[in-house]
């Protein structure tokens, strides 16, 4: 039965884009917010919109008694958490569930399972999706660890089981190495997530990131939507995204999409998710599965032709999903830049007012920002502040597509990434499809080998840097 | 035109305080403007557009009832509200107000009582807890802002108390 | 070989596009302005920009020795026409011929071919293109014209050879109206047009307009592209269009298609051009050839997943179109919305400052437009401010999307037709696919039937029009 | 008017707290604009953005200098051309400026040459066809603005010429 009311727990361009595709189902909005963000696009979208708390997450947006309050209070039938905040927090889809608001996303239970990497990790294998040689789950000894590396080889990669976002995180390169390694990111890992347990991976030195994008709905359809490339991230976080991979043949594809598909079915997932891979060159290896809706879902929208979205909502009011497999074509080739209000040199946060705002148009371009000329970035929250999308027939004019259209993107007020995703996007190693996860430490290094002091590329135009 | 005639003209249009003037004389052309209202700027602030809503569609009309449950109220209340020595007591979370502590009971203050610091003034429940909110001034109940069993959202204004003792 | 520097000799939204397109192709771009037009978003994109008269377009975009002058002074390779103004001036792509500048459209020979309705109408005849019943070419005389009402049956349109825009056109109902119908369309033909020639045709009570598209390379080889829908009008000015029809079935489009590449081929047509039929519920009819690019290339754009006015620049290079026909498959359904600066209830034009734009984002939406907060609408141009398309994989999810596109899009300033079009997006009519091009008469009267006074359906949601 | 004046007219407006302050009388052309307050509200009005002229990315930066091949002109005049009875001739049509009748012939009039109504100034050729353009009124060839075989746009400045006899 569809929803009557939906509440979006979350802001920024995700709460926007989850509004639109509200509307378009006809179904009717309520967003919550911060005392930072009564001015917010998002707020003035929603038919409705709740002030929750003071401007710090932990008081707004991450506070789930607030959230649900709120969805009480306005009698919503269920709540799309979009990205970050309690989009994966298992604790709150589960008062969700106790309170019959139905939450867009899988059941409580896979979200923990999924986000516990090391028990994800021994899942995903017992289901037969290929994972890096490494620890059978945490490592508690130095002994365990040494004789893990001795089964499966130097170099490693220790990991927090709670990890994310690189903290907890040490490779080791050498034998001596690891008792202080394990030391040092169970300590970190304890610090940051409260839970100090490790495990081990073999460590790949130059792989690409590859995601699978599934649905699964609850009638125990699963279809993949092929996959993204992601390599170009600054210190773990996705700095451009593309699909398909240019290193994905068909053959691949299926038969990565077959695995995400049966792996999905054995732990009974349900709605979006993404499975994260590292590429070697000649094989996957299970990373992580998010068990959300990603930043980056728009590139695969572009070449499946699919609103992921609206998808998430059909599902979780139990509808079955649109399309079968053989529909899910990937036609074309698109990119998306992540488009953060921060210095392009320094990666220094720059909140502050859109002063101008000029979003060019034509064919294969999309954008989704909750920015509007006026409008006072807080300084509260995370600095993506537009995501620009193009999509094309090939990779080439996909690119060039990219440029002129960031080229064309004038941003006033704010200092943005914009100058360097230009710079990316004429990299040779870029435009000839040569990438790693590593791609921005080589380009940092090679621009500061080669351009001493602060200059930017000589083509890289600062077109929205100048306030 | 001399550059003597030209002072006079700024000096008549500063004089009338017009906002704008515009003068075209064949070749000749003059434009003068004024900031009348220039735009609030707090020392080490970023400079604040008007926060007016931006208008997206009619659902404006909709939701700012709804958004404006708390903003609104402020600016709404009544003349005899407007004091120095009024105490608004917001609501600390988001939830439902009740007067009293339970359907049948009393309210815990009307309009004119006084209260203490601590005095029970309404409960918001949330998430099927009942939160009593104290005041946390003395004084006078001088306005109840919101109905019994109304929802309320962060920061919104519930009671207006006039600070002071009988 | 490509082109190095491309002038651009048009405004607006289409300006812009063919910048776009220009700048994806590694093309420097310089565009000509009014008077008027010196903050134009056109004028601030290109690489250089001159200023070739006062506002009036006679004076200005319409000037040929204006613009050409314009060409020779900034030495470019191939002037693009867009659509209006020289787009379809033999003459000038004569000039242009004879000043060895490429004219990015088809040969002057063609342009003038198709220009003479009458003519043209012969020469698709005999390549084997249905067209209505009706004279063979110019009607001189009532005698002559009663022996074609007599062989083809009532009711007949007379129309101007040098017609367009629903001028000099007629329709008879009843033998004895002939010869005042004549009359009154060869002196209103004579007045616009300087030229008084009329031809009769069938007249087709409730038609559809179908349009196929289709692209010509200078290398013999023809594609074309489906069609489109645009038989929402008012005053033969289309207001919405949409691709695919949903009269059309496949084995139609490939009939219509062969149909259409087989007469380019045959009038040795180049470059991009659009077929106009009208469809009875039956059979299609040819009217008349548009030889240059349409306002409402971007639904096509968007079904088959190609850049038209790239393709236009590629074939006046002399490269081959980029993909075959089998590659053109129409995939979901687009719509495209003519955003004026006109009162939605009157029509009366409303140039004016924008003073807030927000346009929405989300998968399949597209906005082009020259518009930017600040700028001023001059008054001496057309009211075009804005094309809204959307893609979708339904026709049904096409229509929720224009929408909430629509009631989101924020246009201060100036009123625009934005409530009219939410008005017929949400017509039991439209809905169903039920059109024909009297669709806005209808509704109009409809309307004034239901509703007196000024009083907008209750839910056209006046959107923009407050300023 | 020469800079004394100049500075009169700055005092001015300074003291008067002027937003903005055009003057433009023939060739001459003064704007002042204060930056404090960029943004204007008038009462009763929608929130205005400043219509200037949007920054769209470094293009700006090339194209500005050829669109502004007319605007920029007359800001960057020399201090002898801010006379007031001076007479600006704008190219009538686009083209290429030719200062003579043929590459190897004089120039049709030097600076400080004095010219009736009617006086051929220069060529402009479009399509191949030579435009002689005339003077429009007698007076003194103070400034060409153009380099000869210069492409020039319509409307821009070629000559200014101050009105009189010798």
């Amino acid at each position: 039965m569809m929803f009557k009311r939906v509440l979006i727990a979350n802001r920024g361009e995700i709460a926007c884009r989850i509004i639109w595709a509200c509307q378009e189902l006809g179904i009717e909005t309520v967003t919550v917010f911060s005392e930072a963000d009564r001015d917010a696009l998002h707020v003035q979208l929603a038919d409705q919109a709740i002030c929750i708390g003071p401007p710090p997450a932990s008081q707004s947006y991450l506070n789930v008694p607030a959230v649900i309050s709120a969805a009480e209070i306005s009698d919503v039938d269920a709540i799309h958490p979009g990205y970050g905040f309690l989009a994966e927090n298992a604790h709150f889809a589960e008062i969700c569930e106790a309170c019959n608001i139905k939450f867009i996303g899988p059941s409580p239970e896979v979200i923990r399972l999924m986000g516990d990497k090391a028990r994800a990790r021994a899942v995903m294998k017992a289901a037969g999706v290929p994972v890096l040689p490494g620890s059978d789950g945490i490592v508690e000894t130095d002994e365990e660890a040494r004789a893990v590396v001795r089964r499966i080889g130097l170099p490693v990669m220790i990991k927090a089981t709670a990890g994310g976002g690189g903290r907890g995180m040490r490779i080791v390169h050498t034998e001596a190495e690891l008792p202080g390694a394990l030391e040092a990111a169970r300590s970190e890992a304890q610090a940051a997530f409260g839970e100090g347990g490790v495990y081990i991976e073999k460590y790949i030195e130059e792989p690409r990131h590859i995601e699978v994008q599934i649905l699964a709905d609850e009638r125990g359809h699963v279809v993949h939507l092929g996959e993204r490339e992601c390599s170009i991230q600054r210190r773990h976080q996705k700095l451009l995204e593309e699909s398909p991979s240019v290193v994905v043949t068909p053959e691949m594809r299926d038969e990565l999409g077959a695995i995400a598909v049966r792996a999905a079915r054995q732990i009974g997932y349900t709605n979006a998710g993404t499975m994260e891979f590292l590429f070697d060159g000649e094989q996957f290896y299970f990373m992580e599965m998010n068990t959300r809706i990603q930043v980056e879902h728009p590139v695969t929208e572009m070449v499946v032709n699919a609103d992921l979205v609206r998808a998430q909502i059909l599902i979780a009011a139990g509808e079955p999903i649109e399309f079968d497999q053989p529909d899910v074509v990937l036609a074309g080739h698109a990119i998306e830049c992540r488009i953060n209000a921060e210095d392009p040199e320094t990666f220094a946060p720059s909140p502050g007012t859109i002063t101008a705002l000029t979003i060019p148009g034509g064919p294969g371009v999309r954008v989704d920002t909750a920015l509007y000329p006026g409008y006072t970035i807080p300084p509260y929250y995370d600095s993506l502040v537009a995501k620009v999308i193009v999509h094309a027939r090939r990779r080439d004019i996909a690119i060039a597509r990219m440029r002129r259209v960031l080229e064309g993107f004038a941003i006033q007020g704010i200092k943005t990434t914009i100058p360097l995703h230009l710079g990316i996007l004429q990299h040779p190693d870029f435009v000839a499809g040569r990438l790693s996860t590593h791609f921005m430490e080589h380009y940092a290094h090679r621009r500061s080998d080669v351009e001493p002091a602060a200059s930017q590329p000589s083509s890289v135009r600062s077109v929205s840097s100048e306030a | 035109m001399d550059l003597k005639e030209i002072k006079q003209l700024i000096r008549l249009v500063d004089e009338k305080k017009f906002a704008e003037f515009e003068l075209e004389q064949g070749d000749f052309r003059l434009r003068i403007k004024r900031n009348e209202a220039p735009i609030i700027q707090r020392a080490g602030e970023p400079l604040t557009v008007e926060p007016e809503p931006l208008p997206t569609s009619d659902n404006d009309a909709e939701h700012s009832s709804s958004t404006a449950v708390a903003s609104a109220a402020a600016p709404t209340v009544d003349e005899d509200v407007v004091e120095t020595d009024l105490h608004v007591v917001t609501s600390p979370i988001v939830g439902t107000f009740y007067r009293a502590p339970s359907p049948t009971a009393d309210p815990f203050v009307q309009e004119g009582d006084w209260v203490e610091p601590g005095t029970i003034l309404c409960i918001v429940e949330a998430m099927k807890i009942m939160n009593e909110i104290p005041s946390d001034v003395a004084g006078q109940v001088v306005e109840i802002h919101v109905e019994n069993a109304q929802p309320v959202e962060y920061g919104q204004p519930l009671f207006s108390i006039r600070v002071g003792r009988p």
